[in-house]
């Protein structure tokens, strides 16, 4: 059924709260104000409840079904975090109250960096960043800073193999670096060869995701460490995959000089339909001088929390945003590791990695593993071979399996792999979720195989919607909602 | 542990099948010397009653904006939020779900983003409007870079009004592009200057207002002199209430709007997660950062809602992306929708006005504080005084009267040579015995 | 898609919750232990959150789409009265704990009670009443108290109009009393000659719902008064429909001596499914002494909560239940009045009763209005004339507007009507919605007199379930899982 | 108004349609004696804030049972409840949905409904439990008219271990509906006197086990002395919990077990609202009172649930129903089934083991302190001890100290002569400080 948009819905003179009368009169603003009207809907409240809880049975959510995104750890997201985030001494906390009246605040940051540091083997961690992305800007900063006062300013270059998040050369890119592809070997690693070629001395970085995006340990990753270093050069790593090592194996062993770490992914926080995320950076010692400022230091009369780069610390190389991180994430993740400790975080890796070897076991009689020999890790990457001749895409397959009731996997990525299909399920699916996911994908693709076009080509058809046509969308893109889009107008308000 | 649904029966069968003899053989990439046999050194998993211990123990020693008279705000306002827009963000369906890459099943959360959309174009004025950025410092310094893809310049000019956080996240973050930022002077009446510094080789000017200060400003002289400069005009806002009562940038001739959405639906949580507003005018939109949700029809014909224009994202452009963003701050934005639905025009002015009178209150309870001097000509819900010694100092003292004063301009910018100044902010949760007990406890101090 | 129980789920050995190890050697409770298996499945947090969330969404609710049950007052449940019943002050309080340890608590329940009495102009309250028949009950009793106290205790007859609530004659029945009918004249009211004839020394009480279920006010209702009282009986009002005169009329200004109050109809508490409710009653001064313990009183030190019946209250008939009524519904209540004030209350049965005639004049142009003349209150009444020959019953037309996304009506009550289908709107329902609803029965009227008979006895067809066979549940009724059902059987527990 | 849709411009479209001049015209039926022009004398309608301030203000005055020290029990238990219960059972479909009349749109609450049943029947060893009552005292009355029912005989036995809240519920309730009840003195080992009451016009016998004094009883032997004399056995358990660690009252031979499940899923809320739960042989279950739920087929063959056996409800009975019961306990029940689906029989016997550990540590810590005689000889998570002079005294001296002691049995019987019995109770959520601090302040007092 259509749901209206709000300003379909003629709440042109309505409100939905109860305000008491203010002054005008006394204002000084003169035309200063606002004189035509905004154009705001505003509903009663019980319009408002029921036009969002209609709206909401339209998605797809963890709590319904398997999500099976890879690269995105789309795992349960325990309700006891949501409580703790919504203490009122954490909820309703302001950035800029005194210090001494949010020690508990600093000291969380505190004790949860204390974790991040001991789970990656790394000295250091940068809290302010607020997602992947921004982590990974906060990590090259980094490591432009560090040249910079090493006298190596002049290093332009970032390697990223060719399996990368597009987030990677985005934001190489972004700080002013030229992105060189690293290639790729063809058991789906990075080639050290090409590394070892194209590491010159304009090499500022190398960022490398590990496990990869094929779901692969990177078997030559002390060897990778080892060659970026000797070349003069840091190596980033892309913690969106940390999921499948954490507890068993620290990034900082590994040689890694800087890692985000996507809390709202190996630590559980919701990811609420696209954020809001949080991506702390571990950095090694020969980073940490060069982290973003704030930070919290532990003193003799509690919790400082360092504003301004000063004296010693002057190296940091600026602020990435307005105050001292994503809070309310840091509360949950927190919560997240209390309740796992390390022996539950650690068995988190381990189931992680069986369900997707289990998941690649089972499906491998059906589909084409993109990397057929060995384990995977805590991801399952298939290619379209198996779909040869079907007339189906691996779009038309995601789009069959909306039909059994599952999200589709991620597809068409990593780019190295023809027609992607990269599915994990993460650790917190029991055995019986994945053995009906694996059987409603068997039996889809027998479906393909023989020759049921339709059922694919014209997927989803039990969905809220049919297939979306994204090309109308990006053609004329119309991004806003107008009046005479239903020959509806907004009316000026009323007199009361 | 009650997260992990496999029991040691499960583990067995799945090894079976897989045809590993331990989970060690499915880790055997891993290097041996970075394999950990043991248990790091943290403590063991803990039950849910242990967990919650720990977290309020920690709560509790932290003092919450509303536990009496507070007066910080500086880029983030207490506000009351509404129970129905926390209730419905937590539903499962919103809380639990990914970005909208399949729309199909994701028409929910698109819906919410389209309307989004249009709430944040209607209150900046302007024609399109993103969905949404991490905050209002990080869209202000997206802005400025695609100030210069839109008019291939380099040089950007911030006023002396604009948040030093938010001067200092642009510097941090243009910079690093190859920008050259421009940062003039703090000052409380700041944006006179920014006329001057406005040449042929800048691709933008930042104006704040209301100003971190503060100050109203009528920024359309600011317009006209950019845009005769080629320039674009980038306003940013701290709080999104005031669109309600002023005059919106679109109005005066901005380009981009930018603001922090954080008063709309979203708690203070500390400083994170807030949510970041961005518009501009429709020729720039292929320009913009950020996701975009447009409109579209499915297989039926039947009106739908996907996520758009993603040729200028990372995951499809990656290094020639207009932005690196991925993850922004969906929920957030959620918030702030249901949140403004509820309020509607009638009630954003309505709180806007409540917003703007209590702060006159405050402001003539302080001016008649011997010692005090109110230096904001026109403001909205935040101004600032000039007191006695320190600022920071007043702060600190006035704790011990349950007040807090508000937020001393030395933590912002410590280098301004304003250490005298304090901004102070009323908003709806201000009530008059805040107030009284402000000025009773700063006419104690100076006295 | 289905979705198993969980005893199907295979969860005889896990759990979903993580405790501390208990000693359990030293306990001196030899063969008082349980020994064989309990026979309970534990899922696991993740699986419990998957299985309810699906679970729930095969639910209608208030909060998807109208929810028109007549004499049900299904209205919006305002989110706010939820937070604060979760406030742990009220939440986390214990019913036994010492008085000066409670007292907002207690000062709660005592202006909730000044709320009640002034909106009903009654003198007295009992709220421990857990429901409305409970409160129903509760007044019965105080009743029958007063009765024996003043030497009356031969009375044992209660009258009770033919459309009255079954909870009516069932609890005059549970009290010991013999039920008479009451006649109902062509106009949907109590039929006053027939009233007075009954009204013999054996009346203990009349029991009369005002406004009715048919959806009218009982215009005699001061004369039923009258004669009630000059009988020497007692007026007992069932309030479930207070909602219509609620900030409008006073019970007490209308002679009735006991009155229970819905707050999960009137003032919105939710109903959860089937509850909890609760059902405060109102007493006349007449019966006032003889209400039940426990009460609240203030006092010069705060309030005190008065469990037994001593003295001067020895009258009080005994003790409604363990302690002192619904708290968590007192407090949403409580909030549910301070938000809409002696105005929005006023206003909430005007709106109900415009909605309700609202939908009656809509709907008469093809349903026939049991009591086509004059205004309705609440509800509007309809029988099934308009049905006649078309072969469809007030059942399959019920069942065919849940294809339509609506909740059926309240159908076959109240008994007085033929194929009764009573809708009540309630006040929190906008204009469009009853629009939508409107069209689409009038859209519905039309093919059942079309002749489409298929669309309305296969009905639904789009729900979550086709149409259930309540006769095969009543007949070998299966009221438990039982491990045969699906060949599982629990397992014992195994080591660990 | 924030609740009320309508918009001025709708009520006078709405009037118009219905052909009535005003809103008054609608309430022509009203005599005109009982028409209230006026407003009543009540405060007007207020914002959510203002309204959240005066009942955090009413939360304030109270202290919680998690504030520290805490050892109430008799009949209510402050247990941890997993915050995945409260998140489901706020969900709107189940939170704003009626009693599931209409099957094909309620599977979700009926579904609920018979796992609850079969839950219940498994904790108790019976065959057959209903959809909820309201608690475990009116349950307990339900019972006792249930007995009269079956056997067609008037007299029933409450035992002195019966919580004396629930003897006196079921005294007021049964004996309104003309039963003779004979309720035995207040006693520590009551048990033993009920066996002498039992004769050939008794309906049932109601012994509770673990009774209010704590005492963990095997009934078996009054089971076969009533069913010997015709009579029915029932069962009584005010702390939910303890059917993970003791024989179920269907092993010990009951016939009707009925219990409060506040501990299970249920806050405490001073005391409302609970969820009763009441099982039975299956023989029994046409008088049972309550809703039912039962499992049947839709018009495809798929296996759905229906309330069933309506024929013994008022609704369907009217005077001859089985009870008056309507408005159940149902989101309580939905709160009961999600805790225990989480515990699992693991879970259950786990917390079950820990809540008599505490009790047993309690027990050690105040059996040590001088002039304190531990009375109840085996007890689960409750006993009582004999303290010097009054216990309500001793409670009250202790609040100095910030423990909240336990219950004084006078509290709940004030002619029973046992003013110096106190109740006392340890869950999961004591800890050994507060244990430590209760006997230390206890022997403060004392000394």
């Amino acid at each position: 059924q259509d749901e209206p948009l709000i300003f379909e819905l003629g709440g042109w003179d309505k409100t939905g709260v109860d305000l008491p009368a203010a002054d005008q009169d006394a204002s000084d603003l003169g035309d200063l104000v606002r004189s035509a009207p905004i154009g705001l809907p505003g509903l009663s409240e019980p319009e408002t409840m029921r036009h969002y809880v209609r709206l909401s049975q339209k998605n797809h959510a963890i709590d319904l079904a398997l999500y099976p995104l890879g690269s995105c750890t789309m795992k349960h997201n325990p309700r006891l975090n949501e409580k703790m985030a919504r203490l009122a001494g954490f909820a309703d906390l302001h950035p800029l109250a005194p210090q001494s009246t949010v020690q508990g605040a600093l000291a969380l940051m505190d004790r949860l960096a204390h974790w991040l540091k001991t789970l990656t083997g790394m000295p250091a961690v940068a809290l302010s960043p607020k997602a992947g992305a921004h982590g990974e800007l906060c990590g090259l900063l980094s490591i432009r800073a560090a040249h910079e006062a090493n006298g190596q300013g002049h290093r332009r270059t970032v390697l990223v193999p060719t399996s990368a998040h597009g987030t990677n050369p985005a934001t190489a890119a972004f700080v002013g670096y030229s992105v060189v592809e690293i290639a790729q070997t063809e058991d789906g690693r990075v080639d050290i060869a090409d590394l070892a070629a194209k590491l010159s001395p304009d090499v500022a970085a190398i960022m490398v995701t590990n496990p990869n995006t094929c779901g692969l340990f990177e078997r030559e990753v002390i060897e990778i460490g080892r060659l970026t270093h000797e070349a003069g050069a840091y190596f980033y790593c892309d913690g969106a995959n940390f999921n499948a090592i954490v507890g068993r194996v620290r990034p900082g062993d590994l040689g890694v000089d800087a890692m985000h770490i996507n809390l709202h992914k190996t630590f559980s926080t919701p990811h609420g339909g696209g954020g809001p995320g949080a991506g702390p950076v571990v950095l090694s010692a020969a980073l940490a001088p060069f982290a973003p400022a704030p930070w919290v230091v532990a003193g003799e009369d509690g919790f400082e929390l360092v504003e301004e780069a000063e004296g010693e610390a002057a190296q940091a190389f600026g602020r990435m945003s307005a105050f001292h991180g994503q809070m309310g994430m840091f509360v949950r993740a927190y919560a997240y590791m209390l309740s796992h400790g390390a022996d539950g975080l650690r068995q988190v890796a381990e189931d992680a990695v069986l369900n997707a070897n289990y998941l690649k076991a089972r499906l491998s009689s059906v589909m084409s593993p993109a990397f057929p020999e060995g384990p995977c890790m805590h991801e399952a990457l298939f290619d379209d071979g198996w779909l040869d001749g079907t007339g189906v895409t691996t779009l038309d397959f995601a789009k069959a399996m909306i039909d059994e009731g599952f999200h589709p996997m991620t597809m068409y990525f990593p780019l190295v792999v023809h027609g992607a299909m990269l599915i994990e399920p993460t650790e917190t699916e029991p055995k019986q979720e994945l053995d009906r996911f694996c059987e409603a994908l068997i039996a889809l693709a027998g479906a393909a195989k023989a020759g049921e076009v339709d059922r694919f080509k014209g997927a989803p058809y039990l969905a809220p919607m049919r297939r979306l046509d994204e090309t109308l969308a990006a053609r004329k893109p119309r991004l806003t909602w107008r009046s005479d889009d239903k020959g509806v107008s907004p009316a000026p308000l009323a007199a009361e | 542990m009650r997260y992990l649904p496999l029991t040691p029966a499960d583990r067995a069968e799945m090894l079976a099948t897989i045809g590993a003899a331990t989970i060690d053989d499915l880790f055997v990439d891993v290097p041996q010397a970075a394999r950990r046999r043991d248990l790091f050194d943290l403590p063991l998993h803990a039950g849910e009653l242990e967990v919650e211990r720990e977290l309020s123990a920690l709560a509790a020693m932290n003092r919450p904006a509303g536990a009496g008279p507070f007066f910080c705000g500086a880029g983030a306002y207490s506000h009351h939020v509404p129970a129905t827009v926390d209730h419905v963000i937590q539903r499962s369906e919103f809380l639990t779900s990914y970005t909208p890459y399949q729309p199909e099943i994701a028409q929910g959360t698109l819906q919410v983003l389209f309307e989004f959309q249009t709430q944040v174009a209607a209150l900046t004025g302007l024609e399109v409007a993103n969905a949404s950025m991490y905050d209002g410092s990080t869209a202000c310094a997206e802005a400025v870079m695609m100030a210069q893809r839109v008019t291939r310049r380099k040089k950007a000019v911030l006023s002396g009004g604009l948040h030093p956080h938010y001067a200092a996240t642009t510097q941090t973050i243009a910079h690093a592009e190859g920008m050259d930022i421009v940062r003039q002077a703090a000052a409380i009446d700041a944006e006179a200057a920014v006329l001057d510094a406005i040449d042929g080789d800048t691709a933008c000017v930042v104006v704040q207002t209301p100003n971190v200060f503060g100050v109203v400003t009528d920024v359309t002289k600011i317009a006209e002199a950019a845009h005769a400069a080629g320039a674009l005009l980038i306003v940013v806002t701290t709080e999104a209430v005031s669109y309600g009562l002023l005059k919106s940038p679109g109005e005066m001739g901005a380009d981009i709007a930018v603001a922090e959405g954080q008063s709309i639906g979203n708690g203070l949580n500390f400083g994170g997660p807030f949510v970041g507003l961005f518009a501009c005018r429709e020729k720039l939109v292929r320009q913009m950062p950020g996701r975009l949700c447009g409109e579209t029809v499915d297989a039926d014909g039947r009106r739908g809602f996907v996520l758009t224009l993603s040729t200028r994202e990372q995951h499809i452009r990656r290094e020639k992306a207009t932005s690196n963003i991925c993850t922004n701050s969906g929920l957030c934005a959620l918030a702030f929708t249901i949140h403004l639905s509820l309020l509607g025009e009638r009630g954003l002015r309505e709180l806007a006005a409540i917003n703007h009178a209590k702060a006159r209150e405050l402001c003539d309870a302080l001016a008649a504080v011997a010692g005090v001097e109110v230096l904001t000509p026109r403001f909205f819900n935040e101004f600032a005084i000039r007191v006695k010694g320190k600022a920071a100092q007043v702060v600190e003292s006035l704790l011990a009267d349950s007040v807090v004063a508000g937020v001393p301009f030395s933590r912002l910018d410590p280098a301004a040579g304003l250490d005298d100044v304090l901004l102070v902010a009323a908003t709806e949760t201000t009530t008059s015995e805040h107030i009284k007990a402000f000025a009773q406890a700063l006419a104690g101090r100076t006295a």
